[in-house]
């Protein structure tokens, strides 16, 4: 039994599974350390697939700042506050698992019928694409390919603080003055 | 490596399957954002494994791509998310629903 | 001067026009305005006819071409007046008559308001005859036909405030609008068979260019253009089936009366079937029905007649009578026996009119035969006037009715009609009874109306005069013999008629109908006049008869009911599909899907959740479209 | 001298004037309207006089590319069937603002819609492209829509709004023809166009062509209105004011009509043949319905509207007798019915200034206070119920001339038109004028000078067509028995025939050769 | 050592313009806090201007097709729509000016991220790579998800969130159609894509998963049934200024990237996708058309409406290639003027605060103020295609190019909607002027807005009589080159 296999079927139902569990914790808090797990796993994926550089991204930015960013913000909302698992909306559970299921059978049937389970990848991937360690072949790729977009993504994070500036360090007094310029949402009447 | 790229595939459909799911059940506003985000995960996996499949980087480069922008969108987000709270003193997505008809 | 034929029917349509505008300053003079109107038109007619007689029998017919009116397709018809014997018989008729009568109600309508608008009126009525009988083709007459129709519309309502007036207007006016309607289409049917409208070409006398087919039209098709023809002369000239409007017309003026529905415009329909006497002889059946129509209705109206106490009603049924006289006449084929009859009928009932116009005059309005009665006394002239105009229409020798009628009567005979000639007996001696009956009941015997009757003034006698005279002689002058002077004045436009022999002779018809006439008088005499007979009880003691005979045998009612409820339940029942089905349909859709729009509420419930849950069904019915064509 | 841009556009110099120039007095605005109308009849003269009767082709032809790339050209030109509504048009626009000159409501705003609307209305008789003829067509609505919401009466936004969406719909199923055919230019005559006079060439599959006729059929049946699309027109009248209900009957309704003539038979002609028989009974159906109809309304503007319904019938079965004299009635009866229709809404619109009620009942005796009123009303009835020697009689019996050679029975079914048309209108006079007089039927005023100047134009414009109709028919045969000819070329396509149409469409009496050569017509498209 | 291939700028300049605009913008309004926004306002205005001048000056672009290492696509289509977006944008600031001026929320961010999002939407229209347009859509979305949320109002608030939400929410969906593309041919390149796919008959599996969650993405962002849940209540909330914006802009970009990648991308899958799109436009026309008869706020009928009015230009799309294109592209445009007209007046009449946004409000407009009711009535009517507006040119535009692509039973559904969606805009003119108004309520008349709105409707009435002004240039530009 080759070690990938044993990686891929020892973590894969971790990953699922913690997945799953996320949507079944009331406390945020617990979801949030779930998803971190998700995280974890998928990183060894992408160690198992060779992406090594994006294993330690995957490591740092997601499951670190991210997670903790969000982890933050949960405290700042109150931790203790626990999510009534009641539907309030009809059939919206068993829809929602339907239909999740349905596109999850969906691409399973695209996967099946564009890839195949037959299919190996290349084997001589680390030799040849990733020549000269994944992080520079990375780069490579990366700033003769996708240069352009790599520049884009500057002015997506120059939005997000911008972004971030307007909503957090909104003065108060500006609430105040919209509040009671606020207008009832929709007052129904008759029209012709 | 002997495991079929499929198999890692299909890991990904089930996560993004999951997390619609998630963002489908879940009231609290932070949950159904993390769902989001393990969408956004299940993606990258789906990129580097196909990367792994044609045997170029591009995909890895597409993951680190989309690992930016879940960032960005993580910030502005949470800051969407925190305000509303700020007003409703809530994060259940079922609180907000002055707009409708 | 032949040419100028066309200035006939002007002259009264100018005197029209000036009234109508002018009316209101004119004041009373209108009256004098029309008349002269009219008087002229009766000139130019004379001269008109003098040039006419000027020329060789056969030549006697001449045709004035003004301009083309309607062209479109292969359809052409003319503005063109036709003068031949006939037209100008017509035209004398009406112009003559109709002068006398106008210079009568010059006196008769003084003191209306509207007199200038009634003369208007009475102008254009004029106008119209005379275009109808001087036309060259039958849309133009038909022009006439409805114009006259209008006008007699316009002057039975004349007196419109009255609910009764505007009603009968209106009865008149749409009862001959069926009889018109179906002309109409016996017109159009000419010109498909035909290819023209022109007298000329359709009548077998000259041909045109236009003409279609030469051959002409097969037995059925002449039969239906007679009949749907005859339609039109039976609504016009109030014969049965179609004459319920007839008294009611009654409501008009008295000289309107006189006028439209006495001496002209009823005998149109007389005219128009000896017109197109050569489409009739065409077809055995229609002719026939020309008999029978005539017949009928004469009897019928005699005998309704005598159920009136309503003088004028009593006498428009009398018109009713005579004008089926001229139709059986027609319906025979003895086409000059039903003109003589025409113009003798002209001047008597018009006489009669005018004289029934002064009693009502002198007892204010009065109407009804049974508070009259001894008038004799009170108005002496009109008694008169009413005698000759009464003696003539009874047929007594030698009065003009006698003439007119006996000839009808006895070449019913001659031509081998016992059955007809029985029933035309019948016919006649009801008539002269129901004729004596107003005479007696108005002049003679007890008064049984308080107020003083005063004589009518000498303005409105002239006429009467001049109508008296003619009701008189114009039988002797024109009509001695059934192949009178009329006749054979007539004969290029109608041929002669010639009698088969039969077993009985003349004299001997002559004798009976003589015999038959004076006996209903002498009757009409010991019934009403002798004062022996309590005929006002008769009533109470003969409820059914009376009744029957009092409302003409009902029929009016029944056409009410045959037509109106359901005539008026269809109406409803169509406006309510309009509005609940056919309307419906529209605004139900419309609501539908305003109804639908109401989803909007129910899908945007404000929820992200469920807006992602439509999010999803999308994608995943979407995904599974496209998994499905791969 | 682009005479048809004239006539179109003069009136649309107004409306900016109007619109833009806020201290305009109402009277002010009246006048300038009323000037440019008049100016705008002169013009529309100059037309008539411009036009030449012989032909039976289009005349007076104007082309502007206006969108090139889509063969979308400012194409206008008259033929028989336009010249007179285009005269009729500028005629009755100035009837309609005299009867409407009491309005004081928004009065700048008033006139600028009804100078627009005579724009457009002109616009859509004189357009020969069919998607600029859309645009008219299409564009009409709006004033419409306004002149009746705005200044109309009680119920006055329902029947707008029908109005408006009824006849949207019905114009629906027309724009996407219009783009199918186009289409078809563009495949076959290798470059789009609108073009009628292109599109006539087009060689269409018989189920294509019967399928488009229906729907350009449909979409003007609404307009015109045929049995059963018809009950927007009682609301729309009712409601409308004076001037609307006179646009409204006298020329709206007239759109439908010339665009079944212009466009259906134009283009389908095979299909017109083929459905000829169906629609002349429905035609017949609308003019006995329409008559019943009206004989129960007790409002007087409804009775019209409905006397129109029966009346538009006898225009749409001349049309579909496919005979010249059918044709040439069907076309002149369009005017006439224009004329005598606004008269009586005219004379309805003078009684209603004074006695403030629609209803019959309410009425009565009026012929003694107003009497010239009551003349001008019985005037237009008589008219209206077709008695010779006024206008409507020569229509009338051109129709009935023609249904009699297409169809016996229709002819013979129309013609009871003829009486009902008698009843209701003569009971509608009745009711309105005679009998005793109502308490508010007393001390009214009788005709003012304007109101003569109105009616008198119209009224000696109805003795002319019923005394000498040559005036308007000679112009208008050619044009017709080109039309005639042209379905007649084709020959029914008896293989397509599914049941329940009667096979043989061939109407049994023809003019013969002789008659159509004198009537010259030239230009027949092959 | 990194082989960097040729960087050749000229294409982007007019995203650069902006890009810079908007950050000096942000510097300058975030370090001198005293500055006049009206500064802050002309400055973002001339940056898009400039921008606007070196897309023109692109027009006649003669080098490589893509440039950026195949990243960017210099071509007209690109221009032209650049053009309308940045002509929506420089009326969104000015809208966005007045409006956060009026209601005292107004910020120096605002003007930047307009500018940002406007970058966004003109890149996304050039965008000549997968991922490429993913980032553009971000950017604009991200700057959108604030703007809605830039007002303190409650609604507002929600607005944003809700709008983010799905918007990641559907994002996530876009991106894994990226990565099936990609799974499909192991590129990103639109044009390799095409080249991979093109000829090739089996395996299209991944290929057409990529395309249907593509689609999703942009049916999400063009706000096309069932995936406009978000569009009433988001136009609704936002303060109409943003609400105006965003309805032309982030319409005309979504529908440009469509185009680009269905036209191109996806060109050889035409007929898979064919009947996608057809399905999609029948809803959208339907649902938008029907479900805003029942509104009673007047933003949320143009919301409806604008659903609705993305059928439409869907059912152009219908036809593949340069017809469909070019016909959709001149109801962008049609559309993005008339929409912008329409929130204009809606802004002017609802005041302060958003209070007066509900159809009641405008019951006797028309006596209140005269010119906005007539305004108002003019866009509307172009909304309901009724000529000589440029709405009618328009559906006349997209609904032949439907009948042409064999689609006409698609254009008789658009016809008939079209009746029905007229009601709706009818009842509200019924309302401005066969209503009385009850009681005097003021209405914004301020100068510049309505002059801007004035210009609007001016081309709408000048596009609908003379469209073929700009229809020329459309067919040049419906060419993609690549």
């Amino acid at each position: 039994m080759p070690l990938d296999h044993v990686v891929f079927w020892v973590f894969a139902p971790i990953s699922v599974g913690s997945a799953i569990a996320m949507l079944f914790q009331r406390n945020a808090v617990h979801a949030a350390l779930f998803l971190i797990v998700n995280f974890f796993t998928i990183a060894v994926f992408y160690l198992v697939l060779g992406a090594s550089f994006l294993f330690a991204v995957q490591i740092i930015v997601y499951a670190g700042a991210i997670m903790v960013l969000f982890l933050f913000v949960i405290m700042l909302l109150g931790v203790d506050r626990e999510e009534t698992l009641i539907e309030r909306l009809r059939g919206q559970r068993t829809l929602a698992i339907v239909l999740g299921t349905g596109i999850a059978l969906e691409l399973f049937f695209a996967i099946r019928a564009g890839v195949g389970f037959a299919t190996k990848a290349p084997a001589n991937f680390d030799e040849v694409v990733n020549e000269g360690g994944n992080a520079v072949a990375l780069s490579e790729v990366l700033f003769r390919d996708y240069f352009f977009p790599f520049e884009v993504t500057s002015v997506l994070l120059i939005v997000a603080a911008v972004a971030v500036m307007v909503l957090a360090a909104r003065e108060r007094r500006a609430v105040t003055r919209a509040e009671q310029a606020a207008s009832p949402a929709r007052q129904p009447e008759r029209v012709p | 490596m002997r495991t079929p790229i499929s198999y890692f595939l299909v890991v990904s459909a089930m996560l993004f399957a999951i997390g619609t799911v998630g963002v489908l059940v879940r009231k609290n506003a932070l949950v159904v954002f993390m769902s989001i985000e393990l969408q956004l995960n299940a993606v990258n996996l789906a990129f580097v494994s196909f990367s792994r499949m044609h045997g170029n980087l591009n995909g890895q480069v597409l993951a680190f791509f989309s690992m930016v922008v879940a960032a960005a969108e993580v910030v502005v987000g949470l800051a969407i998310i925190v305000t509303v709270y700020r007003r409703r003193r809530s994060a259940s997505v079922d609180d907000v629903s002055v707009l409708r008809g | 001067m032949l040419d100028a034929v066309w200035v006939i029917p002007a002259l009264p349509l100018a005197g029209a026009v000036a009234n109508l505008f002018l009316g209101r300053r004119l004041g009373t003079k209108a009256g004098w305005l029309g008349t002269a109107a009219v008087g002229a038109a009766f000139a130019v007619t004379v001269a008109v006819l003098l040039d006419l007689l000027a020329l060789a029998g056969p030549e006697r017919q001449h045709i004035v071409d003004l301009y083309e009116w309607i062209a479109a397709g292969d359809f052409r018809v003319q503005v063109s007046f036709l003068v031949d014997p006939l037209s100008m018989t017509m035209a004398m008729v009406v112009t003559g008559v109709g002068a006398l009568i106008h210079l009568y109600a010059v006196g008769y309508m003084e003191h209306d308001p509207r007199v200038g608008r009634f003369f208007a009126y009475f102008n254009l009525f004029v106008a119209f005859m005379l275009v109808l009988v001087l036309a060259d083709n039958y849309l133009l007459l038909y022009v006439g036909w409805e114009g006259v129709g209008l006008c007699s519309y316009l002057l039975i309502g004349f007196w419109f405030e009255r609910p009764a007036a505007a009603s009968a207007a209106k009865k008149a006016f749409v009862t001959t609008r069926i009889g018109d309607a179906a002309m109409l289409l016996g017109i159009v049917l000419v010109f498909v068979h035909f290819g023209s409208l022109e007298f000329g070409p359709v009548l077998g006398w000259g041909t045109s260019p236009s003409t279609v087919t030469g051959a002409g039209p097969s037995e059925g098709a002449a039969t239906a253009i007679a009949l749907l023809l005859l339609a039109g002369a039976v609504g016009k000239s109030a014969q049965l089936p179609l004459h319920v409007w007839l008294p009611d017309a009654m409501e008009g003026p008295t000289p309107v009366s006189a006028l439209i529905h006495a001496a002209t415009m009823v005998t149109a329909g007389v005219y128009l079937v000896v017109r197109s006497h050569a489409l009739f002889e065409m077809s055995e059946v229609a002719l026939t029905a020309v008999l029978v129509v005539g017949l009928l209705s004469a009897i019928y109206a005699a005998l309704a007649s005598i159920g009136q106490f309503d003088l004028k009603r009593a006498l428009a049924y009398s018109t009713m009578s005579q004008i089926g006289f001229m139709f059986f006449a027609a319906g025979m084929g003895f086409y000059a026996g039903a003109m003589l009859l025409l113009v003798c009928h002209a001047f008597y009932k018009a006489l009669l009119f005018l004289t029934s116009g002064n009693v009502m005059h002198g007892l204010d309005d009065e109407i009804d035969l049974r508070r009259m009665g001894g008038l004799k006394a009170d108005m002496p002239v009109s008694a008169t006037w009413f005698a000759i105009g009464a003696l003539s229409l009874a047929g007594i020798p030698p009065l003009a009715g006698f003439f007119a009628k006996d000839h009808i009567v006895g070449f019913a005979y001659l031509s081998g009609r016992e059955l007809a000639w029985v029933l035309a007996s019948i016919g006649a001696f009801l008539s002269a009874l129901y004729i004596a009956r107003p005479l007696f009941l108005a002049f003679f015997g007890a008064r049984r109306n308080p107020s003083h009757a005063h004589e009518a003034p000498w303005r409105m006698h002239a006429p009467l005069a001049v109508l008296a005279a003619g009701a008189v002689v114009s039988g002797l002058l024109l009509g001695f013999r059934a192949e009178g002077v009329l006749a054979r004045f007539l004969e290029p436009a109608l041929g002669l008629a010639e009698p088969g022999h039969a077993d009985l002779s003349e004299a001997v018809l002559i004798a009976i109908s003589i015999v038959l006439a004076v006996a209903a008088v002498g009757l009409a005499w010991f019934v009403w006049a002798s004062g022996r007979v309590d005929w006002e009880a008769f009533p109470e003691r003969q409820p059914e008869l009376a009744g029957w005979l009092s409302n003409a045998f009902y029929l009016n009612a029944f056409y009410a009911w045959l037509v109106r409820a359901p005539g008026m339940g269809l109406g409803r029942g169509l406006r309510s599909v309009d509005d609940r089905i056919v309307d419906g349909a529209v605004n139900e859709v419309a609501e539908d899907v305003e109804r639908a729009s109401r989803l909007a509420p129910v899908l945007q419930s404000g929820f992200v959740r469920s807006y992602a849950l439509a999010f999803l069904l999308g994608a995943v019915a979407l995904l599974l479209f496209l998994g499905l064509r791969s | 001298m682009p005479w048809l841009t004239a006539v179109i556009f003069l009136p649309l110099i107004g409306v900016p004037v109007l619109l833009l120039w806020r201290g305009m007095t109402d009277a002010q605005a009246r006048w300038l309207a009323l000037v440019l109308m008049v100016a705008d009849l002169i013009v529309a003269f100059g037309v008539l006089g411009a036009f030449d009767a012989a032909l039976s082709g289009y005349q007076l032809v104007e082309q502007v590319d206006w969108v090139a790339s889509v063969g979308l050209s400012y194409l206008v030109g008259i033929d028989g069937f336009s010249v007179w509504l285009v005269v009729l048009t500028a005629f009755m626009f100035p009837v309609g603002l005299i009867a409407s000159w009491g309005t004081t409501h928004r009065v700048r705003a008033f006139m600028a819609l009804s100078l627009l609307l005579e724009t457009v209305v002109i616009g859509s008789f004189c357009a020969l492209d069919l998607l600029l003829f859309f645009v008219f067509f299409e564009a009409l609505l709006v004033p419409m829509f306004l002149i009746i919401g705005v200044w109309g009466s009680a119920r006055r936004v329902y029947a707008s709004l029908k109005f408006f969406l009824y006849t949207m719909l019905g114009s629906a199923f027309i724009l996407v023809s219009t783009l199918y055919l186009w289409f078809q230019t563009s495949e076959q005559l290798g470059r789009g166009s609108f073009d009628i006079r292109q599109m006539e060439q087009l060689s269409l599959d018989v189920s294509v062509q019967r399928w488009l006729f229906v729907a350009f059929f449909v979409g003007f049946a609404v307009k015109v209105p045929i049995f059963p699309l018809h009950t927007w027109l009682p609301d729309a009248h009712t409601e409308a004011p004076t001037k609307g209900s006179i646009v409204l009957a006298a020329l709206l309704l007239k759109a439908g009509p010339y665009g079944i003539l212009r466009f259906n038979l134009d283009l389908f002609p095979e299909a017109s043949k083929y459905f000829a028989d169906a629609i002349g009974v429905l035609a017949v159906i609308g003019i006995v319905y329409g008559a019943v109809v009206a004989m129960m309304q007790s409002d007087v503007k409804r009775l019209v509207a409905y006397s129109s319904v029966s009346h538009m019938g006898f225009v749409i079965l001349g049309i579909f007798t496919l005979t010249t004299e059918g044709m040439s009635g069907a076309v002149v009866q369009m005017v006439n019915h224009g004329l005598s229709t606004g008269l009586l809404f005219f004379a309805i619109g003078m009684l209603y200034e004074r006695t403030h009620t629609r209803e019959m009942g309410e009425m009565g005796g009026l012929a003694r206070v107003t009497p010239w009123i009551a003349a001008t009303f019985l005037v237009a009835t008589l008219s209206s119920i077709g008695l010779p020697g006024l206008n409507n009689f020569v229509g009338e019996f051109l129709v009935i001339l023609g249904a009699f050679g297409a169809d016996r029975w229709l002819g013979a079914l129309a013609v009871t038109g003829v009486v009902l048309g008698a009843v209701y209108m003569l009971w509608a006079y009745q009711r309105t004028f005679q009998g005793p007089s109502t308490e508010r039927s007393r001390n009214l005023t009788d005709m003012l000078p304007r109101e003569w100047a109105a009616v008198v134009p119209v009224v000696a414009a109805m003795l002319v067509i019923g005394v000498y109709p040559k005036v308007v028919l000679e112009r208008v045969n050619p044009t017709t028995d080109g039309a005639v000819r042209w379905v007649d070329s084709v020959e029914i396509d008896q293989a397509g025939l599914p049941g329940g149409l009667r096979a043989e469409v061939q109407p049994e009496y023809r003019p013969p050769a002789g008659a159509v050569a004198a009537s010259g017509a030239e230009e027949v498209a092959p | 050592m990194i082989r960097t291939p040729a960087v050749d700028v000229g294409p982007i300049v007019p995203e650069l313009i902006l890009v810079g605009v908007a950050v000096v913008v942000l510097l300058v309004g975030v370090i001198a806090r005293r500055v006049e926004p009206l500064a802050l306002l002309y400055g973002s205005l001339a940056g898009v201007a400039g921008a606007a001048a070196a897309s023109i000056t692109l027009w006649d672009w003669d080098g490589a097709p893509t440039v950026l290492a195949g990243t960017v696509a210099a071509d007209r289509f690109g221009v032209v729509v650049r053009l309308i977006v940045l002509g929506s944008a420089a009326i969104g600031l000015i809208y966005g000016h007045h409006y956060f001026e009026r209601s005292g929320e107004g910020r120096p961010e605002l003007y930047a991220l307009v500018l940002f999002a406007t970058s966004g939407m003109t890149l996304i229209a050039v965008a000549a790579d997968l991922i490429l347009v993913f980032l553009a859509l971000e950017i604009l979305s991200l700057a959108l998800y604030v703007l809605a949320g830039f007002s303190a109002r409650l609604g507002s608030v929600e607005a944003a969130m809700k709008y983010f939400l799905l918007g990641a929410f559907s994002s996530a969906f876009f991106l894994f159609g990226v990565a099936m593309a990609y799974g499909a041919t192991g590129s990103t390149r639109l044009v390799a894509i095409s080249e991979s796919l093109a000829g090739r008959t089996s395996g299209l599996a991944l290929a057409l998963t990529a395309m249907g969650l593509l689609a999703i993405g942009f049916a999400f962002k063009v706000s096309a049934v069932p995936f406009h849940m978000w569009t009433p209540d988001v136009y609704q909330g936002a303060p109409t200024a943003i609400t105006a914006f965003m309805s032309a802009g982030t319409k005309v970009a979504a529908f440009a990237a469509l185009m680009r990648v269905f036209n191109v991308t996806l060109q050889p899958l035409t007929w898979d996708w064919r009947p996608l799109v057809w399905v999609l436009a029948a809803l959208s026309v339907i649902a938008g058309s029907v479900l805003a008869i029942a509104q009673t706020d007047i933003k949320r009928m143009l919301a409806y409406s604008s659903i609705a009015h993305a059928g439409f230009v869907l059912t152009g799309l219908t036809a593949a290639g340069e017809t469909g294109i070019s016909s959709a592209l001149y109801y962008l445009i049609a559309y993005s003027l008339t929409i912008l007209g329409a929130f204009g007046v809606v802004m002017l009449v609802s005041a302060r605060g958003e209070r007066r946004t509900s159809l009641a409000s405008y019951t006797g407009l028309g006596r209140r103020s005269p010119v906005l009711a007539g305004l108002l009535t003019l866009f509307l009517l172009s909304l309901a295609g009724i000529p000589p507006t440029a709405g009618f040119i328009a559906k006349v535009g997209v609904f032949s190019a439907a009948t042409e692509a064999g689609a006409w039973a698609l254009a008789l559904i658009g016809v008939i909607a079209s009746v029905a969606a007229a009601f709706f805009y009818l009842r509200v003119i019924v309302l401005m002027f066969m209503r009385e108004p009850e009681g005097e309520e003021e209405t914004d008349e301020t100068l510049v807005p309505k002059l801007v709105v004035g210009v609007a409707a001016a081309s709408v009435l000048v596009l609908g009589v003379f469209p073929g002004l700009v229809l020329g240039f459309l067919d040049q530009a419906a060419v993609l080159r690549w």
